[in-house]
């Protein structure tokens, strides 16, 4: 099994210096860190209806051993990365053979792949014990557990994967998973609507996939390999040509753009929600949507150059990123499901991660994908905790007030909500702080470095920031504040068991500190041994197969900046929350969400004269009639209007027209032109028989006249031949 | 050639050991009904053994070769030859109808469809069998012809007699079609045989004289009676009209040897004959060829997404993946040609899977509407899983056989054989590409609809609507299995295939790209990913 | 040389002999017009032979006649059964059979 | 030259042609026997009843023997100046031609004894129609070949209108006969045109005088083609088939599979003798006329064979169509004439074997449901499976499906078109094709009906095949069969042949 390649090549095939053969023993078997998830599909599948616990036993076992292994594989890689350095430690077997070409299937071990391996194998199994009870009465259960440990393998085999007809593989199983997962409770029509359309838009995606893997097979990989190590060093090396790295880019982006929820093709993500939530945890939050980001950091030669990242301000893959970031964002305010809300913000959150690749920051993404691993985890087992409790995800109907039954819910949720937002010291203000200094647009005012001037999306970032913090802040009000709106008929909702909250307490602690772990250059507070570890590790800055990317240099202006955004996106949202719509549900004694409209408006209009004089109400009319409000209302609004009467419609018109079309060939043409042509000509032979047949009329004078007349016919026929 | 003729009885025994097993049944009275079946399984499995001693004993490092060759007088007067033999390009073929038929008899068990007669419905299966097998191995254009008309008599009285409803268009439009299409490709046959000195239906001196001597209009013409006639079986557009109201009417099992086998004597026609005799028309064909296919695969998934009936929507679904295959073969490349091998025996396991799989859904449900049908998931769980793991299998999901059948054919039409067009055969490759998310919305479309909701009212509470039964999945096991095991690992077939495609297109006039590379490669001495 | 004329009344008996074949509706009238024909026949056959001092000619003419002879004793007989059993011989009514 | 008779005129002196008695034991034996039939028939009248049948199936297998003994021998024999001849092709045709007749007597025993009709007159006219065909064989001479014809159309006339009370059979009598005879007149007067342009009634005169021109006299052109076209009349090829369907339909239907196998085949043995030997240097003209006949009798009988929907007319238009296939070959032979020979002989022995078996079929199935409607065969694999079997394999032999003996005589057919390389044998070809298709349609949905649909009135009562059509049916299935599948040698006879043009 352990036959490494890597210095046999020769050729026009790019040798891969940065390759290594020994190595420690947990990066040498790291194939069996998604083996254990496939034979415990394997075995739930099975056997799980007659285990004790209906194979839930066994998948958690084997996601605990996959996340043991995980967790050595990271302690080796990082005494590997200590002893010699950035070698990625490639091990495989010979697949197939075609054309005479070999085709091997294996494992690239770096510290990108064996950082994904932690997060996926964290996750998972938390996902795995939050979900023993979560889905515990489900009649479903074994086939619930077998599907997780399918998509866990899955993504393992994923991010292993040594070359890209591999990583298809693991692509297209994940997004099978997905699809079964969604689909989960598919008695119900829009659940299992939502399962065929996050599957049938994945497929769109995986057109460009298929055709940007072959256009790199044949361009980069000399039409005999598919190996990602020897593609990019190809690539770095230069000896790709500019137009098949455009095309294969631009194909591979469509690709991520369909898998990790880009504008326009995120639609999906949201309708995906339909699955249990467990599920949207592991799989729409944390792993399976950022497969889109991770290949653009496996493939980064590929886009770097095809998208011509360095020294530009703007390029397709950040701006893309920017605007998903944005809308999500915006997406995410009008929504009532606390789940909605949640994939909305995920889409955004992937749209910081794309925007970031986009600009140059690697590692910046690749950090941002590690610590929104945690905190959207937690915080959408959270909100199924909450959910779980009152059986709904509808925020304004359903919930309200539930921090007073929900308290240590409440807290994770809290610290979940922060790390989102990006709110110092949690996770995520590292991740995104990053993201914003690695698009080097706040060269005015100090920050330096980075591949380009990409000051466009560091404002979008901003807003984004912004954003993030206001939804959040309007989601914890919603769900954990004000008065219980729910049906407590059958009793009060209380808090959750400790399978629910054992991973909820893990999550948020992870979320509390997974930052720390790529504090940036210069942070004073500690030395410098202890900062971008993370970066050091991880990013293949000195392997031979990644691109020269500049990195930029911290800034603690931007960083200010940035928490103080987030904290006037916070700000206005509290204001209009927890200070107006509290005061005016305490006055009249309901549980209100929105301020009424009806309300504001008159008071508006009584209140036009003095609101330019009065400096408070000129700051109320700002806050909740511009920010709040403009944000809130026409433009979330329509946003939302064109993501679900534009691009959805588009989605949804499209599959229409593909099955009208279906009919319109099949009737007119098929059963029409071709049949018909078969038909019909079956018909004239009939007819032309039928014709024929009144030759023999039957008297027997009329056949020896045609016997004779023919035999003149001929005769005089040669006669005149002949003549001639 | 080089050839080998060890152990040269056995392919004799193989194809002829289904006959043998007919005659046997004629003698027993047709109320027996159980000995039939036995006589039947029993020879059937004789017949898979001795597949099997041919898989175990076959020289894999000689795949290129024809092995167990033997090569005896049949004809002489017309110079027709019993030459039979098995390479690499034929054997995983032979592999497949070995295994699809004790499967078929297995199920026959207790399926044997309206109006009854086990006796004459096993006969004509097993006579089948043994044109199916004897078309694989035959390695003179003769003998090839006749065993490739042989399955048309028992496929057309299978349609015939235990077909549905409008089985008397169906099964007469199937065999008109078809003959017409193999009575032009006969005339071929005869031109080749006068046209080349060497006065030889040999398809091995054929294919060594590769079309040398014969004017390149000839060519063309011959190479289009052969088109005629191989696309008519695969079936290509615009010949496929008879393979829906074939597959809709026929019997389950009728459909299952159908499309698992009977299709790929179409495409098998293509990669054994008609290109390697006549490279030169192949390499002028071939655009046409890839836009015939590239046509077939948008075209089948359209055709599918407007079907209303179950079966008639996989049997269009094998229009679209017989063009899959068929673009592998257009490229004339051996990543093309090999990716369609795989192609044919994924399709034969799958696409036979989701026959069985609709026979099922009729036998219980008396309809395959999908309008009436739905949460066959909740009534008949383990039915609507398969349906689901088959259809993921049909839509080409990687890590099952589908996939490798389609990808490599994509990847093959980026870079087809030298001297046709490259432009023309990318564009090929997107339109393929963009078949693959249709394929996903018909599958997908038909398992929400069949498999996935509440029951309809109509069957809520059917007694008849039970979970797979036992020899419903002694049938299946094998298939599934097969699936999920070339899904994993394809080198099984890629393997086989490899030397015996090199071995023939090594023999084209214009050194094809696809030889370059694997010579490249060999020299390196190395593989990558 | 009187081989033309011969040829030209074969020629005309030949026809005549068509057209009493093709027009008559009488059974009987129709064997006597198929006579008329043998008997060009027998014309060009005589003719011929002595053109060329061959007896096969000749030869060949009595084979005719002969057979002729046999011909129309089937003939008769034929048209008689019909008669017998339709009470009358006028081709144009016997088609029975058609299409 | 003229050894024979010439002498008569020049001197006194008569030399006795030199026979060979060997090479005429056939024909010999043959009429032996026949006239014992007539004698014993004359003598003993209704006492010869029982023992008819068996003397004549007795005489046809006695000539089998010198046939048998000639074939061995291997020698081509040849008199009278070659006007006969004894050669391969001949005694294969013979051959083909006795057995015909004995599968045709297996057939008629037990029709002919059960219709209430004279026998024994029946078995004898039968033979000495049998004893034209063979006579044709052997015949190069125009007046052995006229008097070979007459000898096996006059009993068939008879036979025609064997059920004397039935208004059907004496019209399908007066019908093949008024046709027959008028056709035998214009081909005569062609006849007596061609002995006065060659001088002489031996076909290779014939072949000297007609070739000699570059560009042949208008006599040449209208005797060539007044010939053929009789014989055209004889193989009921388009537009000369008007009589076939209701000859066919109104005769006894032993004697219909007689007509239609032997008298047909004994017209193409004259068509194949007068082209190969008589007008070969002429194939300016008989190749486009054979083309033409060809082409339009495929296509037009396959048509009209579409909307019958009694089975003895069908196979009588499927009849015109195999009519043409056979012709298809001797559109090319004067290019290929081997080849074309071959094809054409091979194809009338398979076409013997399968469209006789198809008849005895015919005649089994009527005993029971006394009727020939296709409708009639609803759902007789219900209640005779092995007639089924036996009609599907003779039905889809004709249509040439391999791995029945159909295929292989459409493939030399086929060969012999592409073999000539020429752009009107491969249209040719391309109508063979075509038409196969067209001719299938038909066969099949007599397939699909026996096969598929249900017995009219549900009534299951099997079929009584007696004996001898049993043998008649199993000989014919096995022969058909085995011509597919393993031919061999015997058809490994049929590319020796050649036809023998003289001394």
């Amino acid at each position: 099994m352990s036959v490494v390649l890597g210095l046999a090549a020769s050729g026009s095939v790019p040798t891969s210096s940065t390759v290594t053969h020994s190595a420690n023993w947990f990066l040498e078997y790291a194939w069996l860190v998604p083996l254990l998830p496939a034979l415990s599909f394997a075995g739930i599948l099975f056997f799980g209806k007659r285990m004790p616990y209906k194979g839930a036993e066994l998948g958690i076992a084997a996601v605990a051993l996959s996340f043991l292994l995980s967790a050595c594989a990271g302690i080796a890689w990082i005494q590997h990365h200590d002893d010699i350095g950035y070698h990625a430690v490639q091990n495989s077997t010979q697949w197939l053979q075609s054309g005479g070409v070999e085709f091997s299937a294996g494992v690239l071990v770096d510290g990108l792949s064996v950082m994904m391996l932690l997060v996926v194998t964290i996750v998972s199994l938390l996902v795995h014990v939050y979900s023993t009870d979560y889905v515990g009465d489900d009649k479903r259960y074994t086939h619930f557990f077998a599907f997780l440990s399918l998509f866990t393998a899955a993504m393992l085999f994923f991010v292993l994967s040594d070359n890209i007809l591999q990583m298809i593989v693991g692509w297209e199983l994940v997004g099978v998973c997905s699809f079964v997962l969604i689909g989960h409770w598919w008695e119900e029509k829009p659940n299992s609507d939502a399962a065929l359309k996050a599957f049938l838009t994945n497929r769109v995606g995986d057109v460009g996939l298929i055709i940007g893997t072959i256009t790199l097979f044949f361009a980069a990989g000399g039409g005999v390999t598919f190996d990602t190590v020897r593609i990019n060093e190809a690539i770095v090396q230069g000896e790709v040509g500019h137009t098949a790295l455009i095309v294969a880019s631009l194909c591979l982006m469509a690709a991520v753009m369909s898998k990790s929820g880009q504008f326009i093709l995120h639609t999906w993500l949201p309708d995906a929600m339909a699955g249990p939530t467990p599920v949207s945890a592991l799989i729409h939050a944390a792993t399976m949507v950022v497969a889109g980001v991770f290949m653009i950091a496996r493939l980064y030669p590929v886009f770097f150059e095809g998208m011509q990242i360095g020294g530009s301000s703007i390029n397709l893959m950040a701006t893309i990123g920017a605007i998903t970031l944005v809308f999500g964002g915006l997406l995410a305010f009008v929504q009532d499901d606390i789940k909605k809300v949640l994939a909305y913000s995920t889409v955004s959150q992937l749209g910081y991660m794309v925007m970031a690749l986009g600009v140059g920051a690697w590692t910046a993404a690749v950090f941002h994908l590690f610590t929104h691993a945690f905190f959207k985890a937690n915080l959408f087992l959270g909100s199924g905790s909450v959910a779980h409790a009152v059986h709904s995800f509808d925020m304004k109907k359903d919930m309200g007030g539930m921090r007073k039954f929900m308290p240590k819910t409440y807290v994770t949720f809290i610290i979940g909500s922060l790390a989102l937002a990006g709110l110092f010291p949690l996770a995520g203000f590292w991740s995104k702080d990053e993201i914003l200094v690695g698009t080097g647009g706040w060269g005015l005012l100090g920050g330096t470095g980075g591949n380009g001037a990409y000051t466009f999306h560091l404002l979008m970032g901003m807003f984004g920031a912004a954003l993030t913090a206001a939804y959040m802040t309007r989601c914890v009000y919603l769900t954990f504040h004000g008065e219980f709106r729910g049906d407590r008929s059958h009793g009060d909702p209380h808090e959750s068991g400790p399978r629910i909250l054992v991973p909820l307490y893990i999550m948020s602690g992870l979320a509390v500190v997974a930052g720390f772990v790529n504090l940036p250059a210069g942070f004073q507070l500690v030395g410098d041994s202890w900062t971008e570890r993370f970066g050091h590790y991880v990013e293949p800055y000195k392997s031979s197969y990644f691109p020269a990317i500049d990195h930029a240099t911290p800034s603690w202006s931007l960083a200010v900046a940035a928490s103080a955004v987030a904290l006037v996106g916070a700000g206005a949202a509290v204001y209009y929350y927890f200070v107006k719509v509290d005061r005016l549900a305490d006055e009249t004694q309901q549980s209100l969400t929105e301020l009424p409209d009806g309300l504001s408006k008159s008071n508006g209009l009584a209140a036009a004269g003095h609101k330019v004089l009065v400096n408070k109400y000129y700051l109320d009319h700002l806050y909740e009639g511009v920010i709040v409000a403009f944000t809130k209302g026409p433009l979330a609004r329509a946003a939302y209007w064109v993501n679900q009467k534009v691009i959805d419609r588009t989605v949804d018109k499209a599959g229409e027209t593909a099955v009208l079309v279906g009919r319109q060939v099949y009737d007119v043409v098929d059963q029409g032109v071709i049949d018909g042509f078969v038909d019909g000509s079956g018909r004239v032979s009939d007819a032309t028989g039928e014709e024929l047949r009144r030759i023999n009329s039957g008297k027997v004078q009329n056949y020896a006249a045609i016997l004779f007349a023919m035999a003149a016919v001929l005769a005089g026929a040669f006669l005149i031949i002949f003549a001639l | 050639m080089e050839t080998i003729s060890d152990n040269n009885w056995l392919l004799t025994i193989l194809v002829f050991a289904p006959l043998v097993g007919a005659l046997i049944m004629v003698l027993i009275p047709q109320e027996d009904e159980q000995s039939h079946k036995q006589v039947a399984l029993l020879t059937s499995l004789v017949t898979l053994g001795l597949a099997a001693f041919l898989l175990i004993d076959f020289n894999y490092g000689k795949a290129g070769v024809l092995q167990y060759f033997v090569d005896t007088e049949w004809i002489e007067v017309i110079d027709a030859g019993y030459t039979i033999g098995v390479d690499g390009m034929s054997l995983p073929l032979i592999a497949l109808t070995a295994l699809i038929m004790p499967l078929v008899f297995v199920y026959s068990w207790n399926h044997i469809p309206e109006p009854g007669n086990a006796k004459a419905f096993l006969i004509l299966s097993l006579i089948l069998e043994t044109g199916m097998i004897g078309t694989f191995v035959a390695q003179d254009l003769v003998l090839f012809f006749v065993f490739f008309e042989v399955v048309l008599l028992p496929m057309f009285f299978m349609i015939a007699v235990w077909g549905g409803e409008n089985r008397r268009y169906a099964s007469l439009k199937f065999f008109l079609f078809t003959l017409f299409g193999s009575a032009l490709m006969l005339l071929s046959f005869l031109a080749l045989y006068f046209l080349t000195e060497a006065d030889t239906f040999s398809m091995l001196v054929l294919t060594e004289n590769a079309g040398e001597g014969i004017t390149r209009g000839t060519q063309l013409l011959v190479f289009a009676g052969m088109f005629l006639g191989f696309g008519v079986k695969v079936p290509m557009f615009p010949f496929h009209t008879w393979l829906p109201d074939a597959h809709t009417e026929a019997p389950t099992q009728g459909s299952v040897i159908l499309a698992a086998v009977l299709l790929k004597l179409g495409t098998y026609g293509f990669i054994r004959i008609a290109i390697p005799m006549l490279p030169e028309a192949a390499e002028a064909w071939a655009p046409w060829i890839g836009l015939l296919a590239v046509i077939g695969i948008i075209y089948g998934a359209l055709g599918c997404l407007a079907q209303t009936d179950m079966k008639r929507l996989i049997a269009f679904s094998s229009v679209a993946h017989m063009g899959f295959v068929m673009l592998g073969i257009a490229t004339l490349t051996d990543f093309g040609i090999n990716a369609a091998i795989f192609g044919m025996v994924a399709h034969g396991l799958i696409t036979g899977m989701l026959f069985f799989i609709a026979g099922s859904v009729k036998e219980r449900y008396h309809t395959l509407e999908i309008k009436r049908l739905g949460g066959m998931l909740a009534q008949a769980p383990r039915l609507g899983w398969i349906l689901g793991f088959v259809s993921m299998a049909s839509l080409g999901l990687p890590g099952l056989a589908g996939f490798w059948g389609e990808f490599p054919a994509i990847l093959a039409a980026y870079e087809p054989a030298a001297g046709v067009s490259e432009q023309t055969f990318r564009v090929y490759m997107v339109v393929a590409a963009i078949g693959t998310v249709l394929a996903a919305g018909y599958l997908l479309w038909l398992l929400q609809r069949t498999a996935m909701g509440e029951p309809s009212a109509e069957f809520a509470d059917d007694p008849n609507i039970t979970d797979v039964s036992t020899t419903e999945w002694i049938a299946w096991a094998p298939l599934l299995f097969g699936i999920v095991l070339f899904g994993v690992a394809p080198g099984l077939i890629f393997e086989v295939t490899d030397l015996a495609v090199a071995q023939s297109l090594d023999n084209c006039i214009t050194t094809l790209t696809g030889c370059e590379v694997a010579e490249a490669a060999a020299s390196s001495g190395s593989g990558g990913g | 040389m009187l081989l033309n004329q011969f040829l030209l009344l074969s020629a005309m008996l030949f026809c005549i002999g068509v057209y009493g074949v093709l027009a008559r509706k009488n059974g009987v009238l129709v064997l006597m017009s198929i006579e008329l024909i043998l008997n060009a026949v027998n014309i060009n056959l005589v003719a011929f032979g002595a053109l060329t001092d061959d007896v096969g000619g000749e030869v060949f003419a009595l084979f005719t006649i002969a057979v002729a002879a046999a011909e129309v004793g089937i003939g008769l007989a034929i048209v008689l059964l019909i008669y017998r059993n339709r009470r009358s011989i006028d081709l144009s009514e016997i088609d029975l059979m058609k299409g | 030259m003229l050894a024979g008779i010439a002498p008569m005129f020049g001197a006194a002196e008569f030399v006795r042609p030199a026979i060979d008695w060997h090479a005429a034991a056939p024909e010999l034996t043959l009429l032996g026997f026949g006239a014992l039939i007539t004698m014993i028939d004359i003598g003993w009248l209704e006492r010869a009843r029982r023992i008819a049948a068996p003397l004549t199936s007795l005489a046809l297998l006695t000539t089998m023997v010198p046939i048998i003994t000639l074939a061995l021998d291997g020698n081509d024999r040849s008199m009278f100046n070659g006007g006969f001849v004894v050669d391969d092709y001949s005694l294969i045709m013979k051959a083909t031609f006795v057995l015909a007749g004995y599968v045709v007597v297996l057939m008629s025993t037990n029709y002919i004894a059960e219709g209430d009709y004279w026998e024994n007159e029946y078995y004898g006219l039968l033979l000495s129609s049998i004893l034209g065909m063979i006579l044709m064989a052997s015949a190069r001479d125009l007046i052995s070949i006229f008097v070979a014809l007459e000898l096996l159309s006059i009993p068939a006339y008879m036979l025609a209108t064997w059920r004397k009370r039935d208004l059907k059979s004496n019209e399908a009598g007066l019908k093949y006969y008024l046709m027959g005879v008028f056709a035998s007149a214009v081909m005569l007067y062609g006849m007596s045109l061609l002995y006065g342009s060659a001088g002489s009634t031996l076909l290779v005169d014939i072949n000297d005088a007609v070739s000699a021109l570059a560009s042949p006299s208008a006599v040449v052109v209208i005797g060539i083609i007044f010939v053929v076209v009789g014989f055209a009349f004889k193989v009921s090829a388009f537009p000369f088939h008007t009589w076939a369907p209701d000859a066919y339909e109104g005769s006894p239907t032993p004697v219909t599979a007689f007509i239609s196998v032997a008298s047909k085949a004994a017209g193409f043995v004259a068509l194949m003798n007068l082209l190969f030997v008589g007008f070969l240097g002429r194939d300016d003209i008989f190749e486009p006329l054979m083309w033409a006949l060809a082409a339009a009798s495929m296509t037009a009988g396959n048509l009209m064979a579409l909307r019958q929907t009694n089975i003895v007319r069908l196979l009588a238009y499927s009849g015109v169509a195999q009519a043409g296939y056979m012709l298809a070959p001797l559109a090319v032979a004067g290019t290929v004439p081997d080849k074309a020979l071959t094809a054409s002989v091979t194809y009338l022995v398979i076409y013997a074997a399968m469209n006789l078996g198809a008849f005895a079929v015919v005649i089994a199935v009527a005993r029971k449901t006394r009727s020939a409607e296709i409708s009639d065969y609803r759902g007789l694999f219900h209640y005779a499976p092995g007639l089924t079997v036996a009609m599907t394999i003779f039905l889809f032999s004709l249509a040439g499906i391999p791995p029945l003996g159909g295929w292989l005589a459409k493939f030399r057919v086929m060969e012999a078109v592409i073999e000539a390389d020429t752009a009107s044998g491969l249209v040719l070809g391309i109508f063979v094709a075509v038409n196969s298709v067209i001719a299938l349609y038909y066969y099949a949905r007599i397939g699909f009906s026996m096969w598929a649909e249900d017995a009219p009135d549900g009534d299951l009562t099997p079929v009584n095949v007696p004996l001898s059509l049993g043998v008649a049916l199993a000989l014919t299935a096995v022969i058909t069969i085995a011509m597919g599948v393993v031919p061999g040698d015997v058809v490994g006879r049929f590319t020796e042949v050649s036809l023998l043009a003289g001394g």
